[in-house]
C-alpha cells in the first residue's frame, strides 16, 4: 500500500526548466515515476526530457486532469507562491524541495494548505519514495528496494545511509520520507505516523531526528498514548552539538531549552522505541525486530 | 541574523515601544559629551553591544554611579571585551526605577506551525530556566498567521498575568506591536527581558530580534555589509568558513570533521565522541558538492589548528563519491597531506572514488566505526 | 418565527460603558431584549443599568453561556477588535452599530465571519428588530408593531418611516433588518432573503434600497430565478442624486458605471417588484397586496 | 479621498511602478528651468492637477511641442482652469511612445466582499464605457483579503489579457505590485488608465488611488491639512459645509433640502421632484442631531444662494421632533426667516416640536408629499 505515493501518482515537476528540475526530472522519469507535466511561468509549450511544460498549472492540469502531486524546485523566492497554486489547483501532495524558503513564507503556506486540504512535504526535503512504485525527490535511487520498514527522516543523507544499510541486508522499504530539515515543515513526525499506522504494508518505523525543536518528544508521546502500535527503531544525531549554534541546517538548533540530544532520546526510551548509538546500528536493531 | 540590543531598541521605539533612554558611544567617542547632548548623567547603565549569550554574567553589563565610574568603565569594556568579543559599541542608558520585571516574545511554535506569544510575571532570568522551574508561569498564546494578533488576544493574554484597567489596555498595545515587529521583520524570535513596569507603564530593559537569515533580502537596510564581522556572532574561524559558502561550526576537540548533510555530519561527530575523541568542527558540504569545493573545505581544516587529524565521511546520493575524492587529491597533491587524513566513501561512486583516492595513497574505509576510531587514533589526546 | 432575532435572543452589548452603548441598552432593556451582560476592556466589574460588565467576551460568555448574540457600539478603530472577538468566542451573530470602520478592515472581519460561521449585520447599521420578540439595535421602538411583513434596508430613517406607516395602518412586521449603509457589509440583501423565503411569520417583503452597489440588482435577480417567492414591494432613494457624489454615507455613491436609479428600478420591476414612487407610498402598496 | 495624479504617481514610483519621466510646476515656477534640470524638453504632455472627472475632454490635458507652445498652455491651464478648478500644480511629463493602452485596476467588489482585479486591453476609455460596450473584455480576479494577490493568479490574468514570457513576468509584478498599493492604502481604487504598453515593457500614463476617508488617521503622511481646499473635488459650499461636520452635496435646482438619514434625505430630493421642483441640494443632519447642529443646518441654507425655499423633512427616531424645532426657531429668531421655511415632521416628539414651531409661527406639516408641494411652490421657477 505505502503512503503518500504509489502506483497511482501522478507528478507534475513546478520549476521543470531549472538545473535541478530538469536533472531530477530525467532521475525521476528513469526510476518510472509516472511524470505528465512540468510548469515553468513563460516556458509554455517548451519540453523537457519528453514531459511537455506549462505556463501554469492551471494549464497543465487541464491537459493532464490525472495529477495528483507537485514537485517544487523552484527557486526559494519564488517557491510560496507555486506551491499555492498548487494548493488552488486542488493538487493533494505538494514535495517542495526547495531550500532557504523564508521561515515566515513558509509558515502561511503550510497552515493555508492544511486549511484547504493539501499535504505539504518540506520544505528542504530530499521528498519521498516507495521503493518499487514511485520516487517523487532527488534521493539515490540505489540505496532503496521495496519491503516492509517506513523511515521517515529529517536528514537527507542519514536516511540514504540507513536505507542502503538495509537494502544490502536484504530488507526492503515500504515508504521513506523526508520530511525536511527547516525549522517550519508540513507533514511532520506525528502526521506521518498516523498515516503509516495505516499502512499495511508498512511492518516497522525508523525514525531519524535531529537536535532542535521537539518533533521526536511528540512522536515519542504519540506512541506513549498508544497511537502508533508498530515497532520502532530510531536514532538522533547531534549528541555532540553545543546550544544555540545552527547545524548545517535551519531545523537543527537547541534552543529555549528545548530539542537537545538527551530530551529526545529519553522520551523515545520512555516510549520503548528502540534507540540506535549510531546510524550504522539501526539497520541491526531493525533485524532483530523484525526476525 | 541577530540584532543588536541597540538596533533592536531602535526598532522598539520607531515602532512606540518605551525603551529607557540611551546613547550609543564608540571607542573614539568623547562619552562625557554625547550623554551631555542627550542630557544623560551617572548613574547610567553601561552595554557592551556584543551577541554573545550571557553577556550580563559575563561582565558586559555595568552601573556607572558617577562620570569616573563610567569612563573606567566604558574604557575597560572597550579594550577587555565580553568572552573574548571586543564591542564597537556601547549603548548607555538612564536607569529606569521599576517595580516588577516580566518576560514578552513572540516565537515561531515549530508544533503548531504559527506564531507563538510568550509571557510571564518572572522576567529577568533566562525564560528557560523560568521553563525548567516553574512552567506553570509562562503563557502561551497562538496566533493564526493570516488574521494577525488581535488586540482582545493580547489583552486575555494580560489578564493571566493579572493586569486590569489601563495597565492592562497598555500591555494590549505593547503586545500587538511586538507582533507586528515580529511578522514585519520575518523575525524568529522579538524578545523583551526583561520587561519593567514602572509607575508610567511598561518600559523594554533588554530587546532582542532575530532575523531569519533566508528572509534578509527582504530586509537589506537591517543586513549591512560586513556586519558579521562586528557581531561577535560567530568565531574567527566561522566568518572564515562562510565567506567561502561552507557551513562550519567550531567546537572544542581536536578530530576535524567533514560531511555531507548535517544529519551524516552531525552523526559523524557523536560517532568520533563514541569513540573516545573529541570533534574540533562542525563541517558540512552539502549535497552535490563538486571537487573544487571538497578542496576548499579540506584547505580551511589544514588551516584550522584545533583539528589535529581530519575525518572525512561521505555517503554519496547527489554527491558523487569521484568527485569527493578528486577534491581531496586536488588538495593533498597541492599541499601535501599536512595533517592525517581518514576517509569514509560510500554510496554513489564510492569505488570509483576509493580507486582515485588510493592511488593518491589515501586510505579510504567503507566502515564508519573503523574510520572513527582510526581518526581519533591519529588525532592523539586533544587538550 | 421570525428571522435573526427572536425570543431566545440573549444579547451581550460590546462597548456597553460608552454614552451611545449605554443609552441603547438602556432602550433595548425597555422593550424586552434579553441582555445578560457587557463587555468593555479594564470595565470588568461594573454595572450599566444593571447588566454586569466583562473584560472579555469569555469572561462573560463563562457567567452567560445562553448569549447568542452581540451588538458592538465600539468605536471605529476598535470595533473590528471586537467584532473578531466576538467571533472567535462562537458568537452566531453579531449587529455592529458602528460607523466609520475602514473598509479593508470590514472586508477583512465580513470574510473571517463568514469562514467561522458568523454572521455580522452592518457595520454601520440600525439593527435588526424582530417586533414584540427582540431588539437589538437602535430603532426607535415605538415605529413598530409585529405583524407579516419583514422590512430590509439600506437606511435607517427611512425604515423607521415605512414601518410607522405599516404600523399607523395596522400592517405589523415579522423582523426589520438595516443591512447597513457601507460599501462592503456582513449580510446583504440576497442572503437576508434567503432567510426571509424560510420564514413562516413573513408574508411580504419590503426592500428599501439606495443608489451605489449592486445589491438591488442582485435581489432582483434572486426573484427573477424563482428563489425568492413572497410578493416584494421596493423604493429606492436617489433618483435624483448626480452620479459620483458620496450622498451622507460611504454606500451611496453611483461609480463604474454601477447603481444608478434607473438600473435597479428597471431590474426590481423586470422581476416583477411593486416598486413606489416615494417611501410614503410604500404602505398602500404592500396593503393592496395583503388583501 | 482623492489624490493628485502626480501624488499617485509618486507612490506608484517608489513601489517600482514604471511612469513616465516628469515635473510638477506652480505657477511661479520658471517653466523651462525646472523642465531643463531634469533634462524634459518639448515635446511633453502638460497635466493640470484637478480632481474633477473627465478633465482631458475638457482641455486638462494637452501636449506641447515646442518650449513656446508648452509656456502658453501652462499659462493657459493656470489661469483658466478645468471647469471651473483652477489647478494650483501641472505635472509636465516626456511623451511615452507606446503601442497599446490596457487598463487595470484593484477595486473593492461589494458582491464578493473582497478585493476584485480588473484588467482589459481596452484601455484608454472609461472603464464604464468598456463595460457598456464591450463587457467581454474586462477581466476579473477575486483575491482572498488574507492571502493577498498570488502571483501566480496575476499570471493568469496576464494570460488572458494575451501576455507570454517576459510581458507575462512583468505582467505579473505590475499587478501585484497594484495590489501591494491598494492594501497598504487602505484603497477604494487604485486605476491604471491607461496602462501603455511599450517596447520596453509597460508604463502607467494616468495614474488613481481613491483612499478610504475612514481609514485616513493610518495615513496622516498623505491627507494633509488643507488639501480638500485644493482638490477641486468640493464645490465652495460643500467645503463650507465640511468645516462645519455637515454631510453636503451641491445640486443644480433651487428648493433647499434638509432630513436626517442619507436615505430619507435622498427620498425628500425624490419627493421633491417628483412635485415639479429641482433640489438646490443634498443635506443630511445625521442621527441624534441636537438643536444647535439643526440652527447650523439652517444658517448654511440662509447664506446657500441657490436655495430659494427651504424644505426640512424629519422623521424623529434618534432624532427628537423638539430638539430640531428648538435649533429651527433658535436660528430664525436671531436671523429672522430668511427664507420661506417648510418643515414635515414625524415620529420621536413631533407633536412636541410642531407646537414650539408653531409658537414661532412656522407651519409643520405631517404628510410629507404635500409639505414638498408647498416648498416647490413657495420657490417658485428654479432658473
Amino acid at each position: 500500500m505505502a503512503i503518500l505515493v504509489d502506483k497511482n501518482t501522478r507528478v507534475i515537476v513546478q520549476g521543470i526548466t531549472g538545473r535541478e528540475g530538469s536533472f531530477h526530472t530525467k532521475l525521476m522519469l528513469e526510476y518510472g515515476t509516472k511524470i505528465v507535466a512540468g510548469v515553468t511561468p513563460g516556458k509554455g509549450g517548451a519540453e523537457v526530457h519528453g514531459v511537455p511544460v506549462y505556463d501554469t498549472v492551471e494549464d497543465a492540469l487541464a491537459e493532464h486532469p490525472e495529477v495528483n502531486t507537485s514537485i517544487v524546485f523552484v527557486p526559494a523566492r519564488f517557491a510560496p507562491d507555486a506551491v499555492y497554486e498548487a494548493i488552488d489547483a486542488g493538487i493533494r501532495l505538494v514535495v517542495v524541495i526547495t531550500e532557504h524558503i523564508p521561515v515566515h513564507d513558509t509558515m502561511r503556506m503550510v497552515n493555508y494548505a492544511r486549511n484547504k486540504g493539501t499535504i505539504i512535504v518540506g520544505p528542504n526535503t530530499p521528498g519521498v519514495i516507495s521503493p518499487g512504485k514511485s520516487k517523487v525527490g532527488i534521493m539515490p535511487a540505489e540505496a532503496f528496494t521495496p519491503g516492509p520498514v517506513a523511515i521517515i527522516s529529517r536528514s537527507g543523507t542519514l536516511t540514504y545511509e540507513v536505507a542502503a544499510q538495509l537494502t544490502k541486508i536484504g530488507i526492503g522499504q515500504s515508504t521513506v520520507l523526508g520530511v525536511g530539515g527547516d525549522p517550519i515543515i508540513g507533514l511532520d513526525f506525528t502526521e506521518a505516523m498516523k498515516l503509516l499506522e495505516e499502512d499495511n504494508e508498512t511492518r516497522l518505523l525508523v525514525l531519524i531526528g535531529e537536535i532542535g525543536g521537539d518533533m521526536e518528544e511528540r512522536a515519542a508521546a504519540m506512541i506513549e498514548r498508544g497511537e502508533f502500535t508498530k515497532p520502532v527503531v530510531a536514532f538522533i544525531a547531534g549528541r555532540t552539538a553545543p546550544p544555540g549554534k545552527r547545524m548545517g541546517h535551519a531545523g537543527a538548533i537547541i534552543s529555549m531549552g528545548m530539542g537537545d540530544y538527551k530530551s529526545k532520546v529519553e522520551a523515545l526510551r520512555r516510549a520503548g522505541v528502540d534507540v540506535a548509538e549510531t546510524p550504522f546500528d539501526v539497520a541491526k536493531l531493525v533485524k532483530k525486530h523484525l526476525t | 541574523m541577530k540584532l543588536f540590543e541597540y538596533e533592536a531598541k531602535e526598532i522598539f521605539k520607531s515602532y512606540g515601544i518605551p525603551v529607557p533612554r540611551g546613547v550609543v558611544v564608540s571607542k573614539d567617542d568623547n562619552i562625557r559629551e554625547v550623554l551631555s547632548r542627550e542630557n544623560l548623567e551617572p548613574p547610567v547603565v553601561v552595554k557592551a553591544q556584543v551577541l554573545v549569550g550571557g553577556r550580563g554574567k559575563a561582565g558586559g553589563v555595568k552601573i556607572a554611579r558617577t562620570w569616573s565610574d563610567l569612563e573606567r568603565i566604558a574604557e575597560n569594556m572597550f579594550t577587555s571585551g565580553v568572552k573574548g568579543v571586543k564591542p564597537r559599541l556601547l549603548l548607555i542608558e538612564e536607569l529606569v526605577e521599576h517595580d516588577t520585571e516580566l518576560y514578552l516574545s513572540v516565537v515561531l511554535d515549530r508544533a503548531s506551525r504559527r506564531p507563538l506569544v510568550l509571557a510571564s510575571t518572572e522576567g529577568g532570568v533566562d525564560i528557560e530556566e523560568i521553563a525548567r522551574e516553574k512552567p506553570e508561569a509562562i503563557h502561551r498564546l497562538h496566533v493564526d498567521p493570516f488574521v494577525g494578533l488581535r488586540g482582545y488576544m493580547a489583552r486575555k493574554l494580560g489578564k493571566q498575568l493579572g493586569f486590569n484597567g489601563r495597565l492592562l489596555t497598555r500591555f494590549e498595545a505593547l503586545t500587538t506591536t511586538l507582533y507586528r515587529i515580529f511578522a514585519a521583520l520575518d523575525a524568529e524570535l522579538a524578545e523583551i527581558n526583561p520587561l519593567a513596569l514602572t509607575s508610567d507603564g511598561f518600559v523594554a530593559l533588554d530587546a532582542k530580534i532575530i532575523i531569519d537569515d533566508n528572509a534578509l533580502w527582504r530586509h537589506s537596510d537591517l543586513a549591512s555589509e560586513g556586519r558579521l564581522e562586528l557581531s561577535g556572532e560567530y568565531t574567527e574561524w566561522e566568518l572564515y568558513a562562510r565567506r567561502r559558502g561552507l557551513a562550519f561550526v567550531e567546537l572544542e576537540g581536536c578530530i576535524g570533521i567533514m560531511g555531507n548533510g548535517a544529519g551524516l555530519t552531525m552523526a559523524t561527530m557523536d560517532l568520533v565522541l563514541m569513540q573516545g575523541g573529541k570533534p574540533a568542527n562542525f563541517l558540512d558540504i552539502g549535497g552535490g558538492a563538486s571537487a573544487e569545493r571538497v578542496k576548499t573545505a579540506l584547505e580551511l581544516l589544514y588551516k584550522y589548528p584545533k583539528a589535529k587529524s581530519i575525518f572525512i565521511n561521505i555517503f554519496g546520493g547527489i554527491t558523487r563519491g569521484d568527485e569527493v575524492a578528486k577534491g581531496i587529491v586536488a588538495a593533498v597533491s597541492e599541499l601535501g597531506q599536512q595533517k592525517p587524513i581518514v576517509v569514509r566513501l560510500s554510496g554513489t561512486r564510492a569505488k570509483e572514488g576509493k580507486e582515485i583516492l588510493e592511488k593518491a595513497g589515501i586510505v579510504a574505509y567503507e566502515d564508519p566505526l573503523e574510520a572513527a576510531k582510526k581518526a581519533v587514533e591519529l588525532a592523539g589526546e586533544c587538550k
